[in-house]
């Protein structure tokens, strides 16, 4: 609250330390850099600049002081001094108490808050805060066909530089994005942009991918047709089919790629480099393109494809048949074909089956004491079940079994039920009513 | 304390026990399994000497044929998860392997046994009056000797009014249940065996299903199973649903159930409307053998036509049930068979989803209209051209062809395996 | 100056709380007051599940309000606990959503427990075979479903009542008669038992033998040979 | 303190039941143990399960009792073991043994106690009765008869 009247000062060359340096001069002995300093960097290493003067009013202070002359009117008659305190009520104190709080709220909202809605956390992407693994929509139609059906998903954003003569380190921002409309059509490229233009970077791979599309033969359109090894650079991609409804469980990348591609169940284990994203989807996609559809192993082969399915007690029943080449016979079969068809797949390697392993505790004395005391208790889980399958238990929380327990036990008391008696079981003995 | 002389009552009445349940089946005079309805005569026949004989279990094992794919091995919930497996096969091969799964699909359709209840009646072993309310529940003693089987353990109740008893079927079954547990056999039976929802499962088609969990859970001389095999049976001839008990391992008892109370002409008309004569002829000899009338015998030498129609002639009441047969025999007209796929449509388990793959395309239909220009197959003639692109493989390495090769293989071994193809 | 007044304000807060939710466990708000937790309420904390009638359920699973929620998936995939990490390094599955007096817990209860139409009944078979592996009758993994551990033991409980009133079907074992315990006159050896439950591939097709010509480098050499020559040649050598 | 004995060579083996299940659910395995002095229900201390006997009745009101005979009659034969009062009872029930005095002693107790019970019902009625004739002797004329 700026004070009233025109503060004229009479002295001007009173040897007053405030009075010597000005606001500003004082804060560059705390905040300057030299001019090399600055070179190395250290601009910002300082504390920033504080406008004290937005919060403090020189004379202001949680009790309402008065001086004269400075924040009250001087007066003439000099009976009173020149300071007074003005009584104040209960609210004034507590707003003054809080008043810096608020000034400082509402300086924050001010700031330019990017409004991001809140995303469900399955449509989260990778980090929450960056575009990488968030659907990013359909790619822009190119000459006529427009992909309305797909959906893009940028799988890395990374910032590569590159040292030229002229400008020194030049940054360019490259973004792995791969697009699919879910089933069977996808593809993927690398776009790339100057730096800090990671979205042109984004809607450059969704051009090219939607340029370069591949189609993969899906087996009931959900899993690929048989368990493929594959490797590029330095990773190498394990992938098996897996039966309906067991999900994905892969790579986070590869789950998107997946996604896009219309894959609903399988199961990839990468060995080597997993960091490598563009080495690790290249991996995958020769993976799928070198499948065989049970078709074409027929053509290939000459023989009957044949599925043993375990619901069906494994009776075979041809899925494919040869259709242009004709039906090899017992005698024209080479040795090679009379093999297990899925050891031929893996490029002579077979996915490690590993037994799991046992804890090092299992035959330890503490254990074995720890499973004889829960061995009395080993059919508690299945009673449970038992018990609620017969709804004698609408829930199994303790207020629902204790209700059972008492009605049984009420019905026994008022005679419905015999009371238990005899052998093994000690007498009732009736209450004394005294 | 006195030694405890042994009184070895027990003991004796051990051996008298299992005697008298086996010997009393034998002095009943008309048996469970025949109702007296039906049956003109009611002299006494053993069912289970007739059962075992050699010509009727051949009859009933030529009557019931084997359906691989929609009945003994249609697809059914399992216990673990697998994947499922394919191979390559040539056709001998594949036919080898068919003929090792219908060896097993016989051994699957292995009949059940069909027996005479047990006594419901109980023997009481012992009567002490002053035991008198000793107790306000009943005793149950089960012997769990290792050596006991399901059947000849032996199972003693005493009554709160002091008399020892044996144990009727159903606590004699209980009480093995209990203590002997398998999977899928729980101590009481499944609201499943009664009616409500016997009905309601009936409806779905899932006769099979109900009559395997019951002689799973049920011992084949429980008076339960027998009541409920013959109430299935019933209800089976009444709504004319053969198809669903067709190939499976209840086909022989029922077929024997309706042979005994001879109301067979429903299952002959359904066999009829197939036109399947021999099953017909098997039928009617198996109605001969099992009601051994002496004025109607069957010549060996007939023809099953003539064994047929000689029954048709001779059973003129039931003329009306056994339109189809009649209309096969005198204009030769077989009901279509698509019908009978829709029938046992009902019956595939509803394992996750239904296999709706559409009929597959084989050499012989893939000019056809099952091919895959549907209509236009009949305009235009059909050429089946590989295309180029699976001709010859492009550079990327071939799937690992011959022996032990792996990706590093020379380049005109991989150009001279393409010209060996085309 | 500012931090002490966010202190006070910090433990005025705080204890005002406490004193509430101890306030709330004694007496407990009617439904009414409470409401009730409709699927479209975001914050479901404190309000009570409505009950519905199995037939409003099974009409619900076929309305098209069902299908635009879940679009065709199981229901489970509509739900991601909220832990940071892979899914495999999962903590253990929460106990409850819903406390013992009907009241949800926490705002984000599992897939069963949120939607207000769905509960385990055996006289509904298609809710709980969406939680059975394909083409077999047990149950998937706990926390692969995201259940919590009460609707899980309903699930397996509602499962078997499924199983014994015959609303879901599953493959019985196949019990092998020896008719010679059954019928005195039999005399004939049982045939080898079959087994439906549990086969293997390899029980039913094992693999072929085949006869592969061996491939052996070092072939005609004779190392007897070799061994004669060696020593002639040692002796002259010394 | 339980003396550390080797089971072969001591004392006369004795069967009893051993308490197990939890509290308000008794269930008790028949058991042989070495020696009466050793005490009962100490897991390890149980040379050989013979039987389980559930001492609540279950829905169909019954007790069930399993015995292994075979082995029964050979610790009691063989062994010469010691039987306790509840197992001779259980035997006695099952017929292998003569029924123990026990069970007819406990059998009178509850005749005596399921007759007085009567006795005390029929006494209850005919009060009740006798209030109810009071109150229309004296309730006819001033209230309306009660329904």
């Amino acid at each position: 609250m700026a004070s009233l009247l025109p503060l004229v000062q009479t002295r001007s060359n009173t040897v007053n330390f405030f009075m010597r340096r000005s606001g500003p001069e004082l804060w560059k002995t705390l905040t300057s850099v030299s001019k090399s300093g600055q070179k190395k960097g250290r601009r910002n290493t300082r504390q920033p600049i504080r406008p004290l003067n937005r919060f403090y009013r020189i004379g202001s202070s949680p009790m309402k002081v008065e001086f004269a002359g400075l924040n009250a009117p001087m007066r003439m008659n000099q009976d009173q001094g020149l300071l007074s305190i003005a009584e104040q009520t209960e609210d004034e104190i507590r707003d003054s108490l809080g008043g810096v709080k608020k000034i400082l709220e509402e300086k924050d909202t001010g700031k330019k808050k990017r409004n991001r809605e809140k995303l469900h956390p399955m449509e989260r992407g990778f980090s929450g805060t960056q575009l990488v693994g968030q659907k990013l929509g359909a790619p822009p139609p190119v000459d006529g066909v427009d992909f309305d059906d797909f959906e893009t998903y940028c799988l890395e954003v990374k910032r590569t530089s590159n040292m030229t003569n002229v400008f020194g380190r030049v940054h360019t921002m490259s973004a792995l994005v791969v697009t699919g409309n879910g089933r069977g059509l996808a593809g993927y490229a690398v776009g790339k942009a100057p730096i800090h233009r990671t979205t042109t970077a984004i809607i450059n791979g969704m051009g090219m991918a939607s340029r370069k599309i591949f189609h993969v033969e899906l087996h009931e359109g959900r899993t690929i047709y048989q368990d493929f090894y594959a490797e590029c650079r330095n990773t190498r991609v394990f992938a098996q089919r897996r039966p309906r409804g067991f999900g994905l469980t892969c790579h986070p990348r590869l789950i998107k790629i997946c996604e896009a591609i219309g894959i609903k169940d399988i199961y990839v284990k990468v060995e080597g480099s997993t960091k490598n994203y563009l080495a690790l989807t290249h991996a995958f996609v020769t993976g799928l393109l070198n499948q065989e559809t049970h078709q074409q192993l027929a053509e290939r082969k000459g023989l009957h494809v044949v599925e043993m399915s375990p619901s069906r007690h494994f009776l075979p029943q041809i899925v494919a048949s040869p259709i242009s080449v004709e039906l090899k016979t017992e005698e024209t079969l080479e040795a090679l074909d009379r093999l297990n068809l899925d050891d031929f797949y893996g490029e002579g390697r077979y996915p490690l089956r590993k037994p799991k392993a046992l804890p090092f505790f299992s035959n330890l004395e503490g254990h074995l004491d720890a499973r004889w005391r829960k061995h009395p208790f080993r059919n508690q889980e299945s009673t449970m079940i038992r018990l609620i399958a017969d709804n004698m238990v609408p829930r199994w929380t303790r207020d629902a079994r204790a209700a059972w327990a008492e009605q049984r036990n009420e019905r026994m008391t008022t005679g419905v039920e015999p009371m238990p008696l005899g052998i093994g079981l000690s007498h009732v003995v009736p209450k004394k009513e005294d | 304390m006195n030694t405890v002389t042994i009184q070895t009552s027990m003991l004796k009445l051990k051996p008298k026990i299992s005697a008298f349940t086996r010997l009393s089946t034998e002095v009943r005079q008309s048996s469970q399994w025949v109702k007296a309805s039906g049956s003109s005569t009611t002299d006494d026949v053993n069912i289970e000497k007739l059962f075992v004989e050699k010509n009727v279990q051949k009859l009933l094992t030529d009557l019931t044929d084997i359906d691989l794919e929609h009945k003994v091995f249609r697809p059914r919930r399992t216990s673990i998860q697998q994947r499922s497996h394919f191979a390559l096969m040539t056709d001998e091969r594949l036919e080898k392997t068919r003929e090792r799964m219908r060896e097993e699909a016989r051994r699957f359709l292995q009949f059940v046994p069909v027996k005479e209840p047990r006594q419901e009646t109980v023997q009481t072993l012992a009567k002490d009056a002053e035991l008198k309310d000793f107790d306000t529940s009943k005793f149950v003693f089960t012997d769990i000797t290792f050596d006991a089987t399901d059947q000849d353990r032996t199972v003693v109740v005493r009554e709160p009014d002091g008399t020892l008893r044996t144990a009727n079927p159903e606590e004699h079954d209980r009480m093995n249940r209990t203590y002997y547990q398998k999977p899928n056999r729980p101590v009481n039976p499944p609201p499943l065996f009664s009616d409500p929802y016997l009905q309601q499962a009936l409806d779905k088609n899932e006769h099979e299903f109900v009559l395997d969990w019951s002689c799973w859970f049920y011992e084949p001389d429980d008076p339960a199973f027998v009541r409920l095999s013959q109430l299935i049976f019933d209800r089976i001839n009444e709504t004319n649903k053969f198809h669903v008990i067709t190939s499976t391992r209840h086909f022989g008892s029922f077929v024997f159930y309706l042979a005994l109370n001879d109301n067979i002409p429903k299952l002959l008309n359904y066999f009829g409307s197939f036109g399947r004569l021999s099953d017909c002829a098997n039928l009617i000899r198996l109605q001969k053998a099992v009601k051994p009338d002496w004025r109607v015998t069957i010549a060996q030498g007939d023809s099953e036509e003539k064994i047929v129609k000689d029954f048709i002639k001779q059973n003129a009441r039931f003329r009306d049930q056994i339109g189809d047969l009649l209309n096969f025999i005198n204009n030769g007209k077989v009901k279509q068979d698509q019908d009978l796929e829709k029938q046992t449509f009902g019956v595939r388990e509803r394992v996750g989803r239904m296999d709706r793959r559409k009929a597959r395309i084989t050499s012989a239909n893939v000019r056809g209209v099952e091919g895959p220009l549907a209509e236009l197959s009949e305009e235009y003639p059909v050429k089946v051209v590989k295309s180029e692109g699976s001709g010859e493989r492009d550079a990327v390495e071939k799937k690992d062809e011959g022996r032990g090769k792996g990706r590093w293989r020379s380049r005109d071994q991989n150009s001279k395996e393409d010209k060996k193809k085309d | 100056m500012l931090a002490t007044g966010g202190s006070i304000a910090r433990r005025l807060i705080h204890s005002s709380c406490r004193l509430a939710c101890e306030g709330k466990t004694k007496e407990v708000p009617s439904p009414e007051e409470a409401g009730y937790a409709y699927n479209h309420v975001e914050r479901k904390k404190g309000m009570y599940k409505p009950q519905h009638s199995i037939a409003e359920q099974i009409s619900y699973m076929k309305s098209r309000a069902y299908a635009e929620a879940y679009k065709g998936l199981p229901i489970y995939r509509w739900y991601k606990r909220n832990i940071k990490g892979q899914s495999k390094l999962q903590p253990p599955p929460r106990l409850f959503c819903i406390d013992k007096h009907g009241r949800f817990n926490l705002n984000h209860a599992c897939p069963v427990c949120r939607d207000e139409y769905l509960y385990f009944d055996y006289r509904n078979p298609s809710l709980i075979e969406q939680f059975l592996a394909d083409g077999t009758d047990q149950p998937i993994d706990i926390l692969k479903s995201g259940l919590c551990r009460e609707q899980y033991t309903l699930l397996r409980a509602q499962l078997l009542k499924a199983r014994e009133h015959g609303t879901i079907t599953f493959g019985v074992e196949f019990r092998n008669f020896d008719y010679r315990q059954w019928y005195k006159s039999w005399t004939e050896e049982p045939g080898k038992p079959v087994e439906r439950a549990g086969v293997r591939l390899q029980d039913i097709h094992p693999d072929p033998l085949v006869h592969f010509p061996t491939f052996k480098n070092d072939k005609n050499n004779d190392w007897d040979q070799w061994w004669i020559r060696h020593d002639k040649f040692a002796k002259k050598a010394k | 303190m339980r003396k550390l004995v080797i089971p072969k060579y001591y004392g006369r083996p004795s069967i009893g039941l051993a308490l197990l299940g939890c509290t308000n659910r008794p269930f008790y395995h028949v058991c042989v143990f070495p020696d009466r002095a050793l005490g009962r229900r100490y897991e390890g201390n149980i040379l050989e399960q013979v039987g389980t006997f559930d001492p609540l009745p279950n829905q169909k009101n019954e007790k069930l009792v399993a015995l292994n005979f075979g082995r029964l009659k050979y610790w009691i034969g063989e062994r010469n073991a010691h039987i306790s009062v509840p197992v001779l009872e259980l035997l006695g029930l099952s017929g292998l043994f003569p029924i123990h005095p026990k069970s007819f002693i406990r059998a009178k107790d509850n005749r005596a106690l399921i007759a007085d019970q009567q006795l005390k019902t029929v006494a209850e009625a005919a009060e009740a009765e006798k209030i109810t004739q009071e109150q229309d002797s004296s309730g006819a004329p001033s209230t309306s008869h009660p329904q």
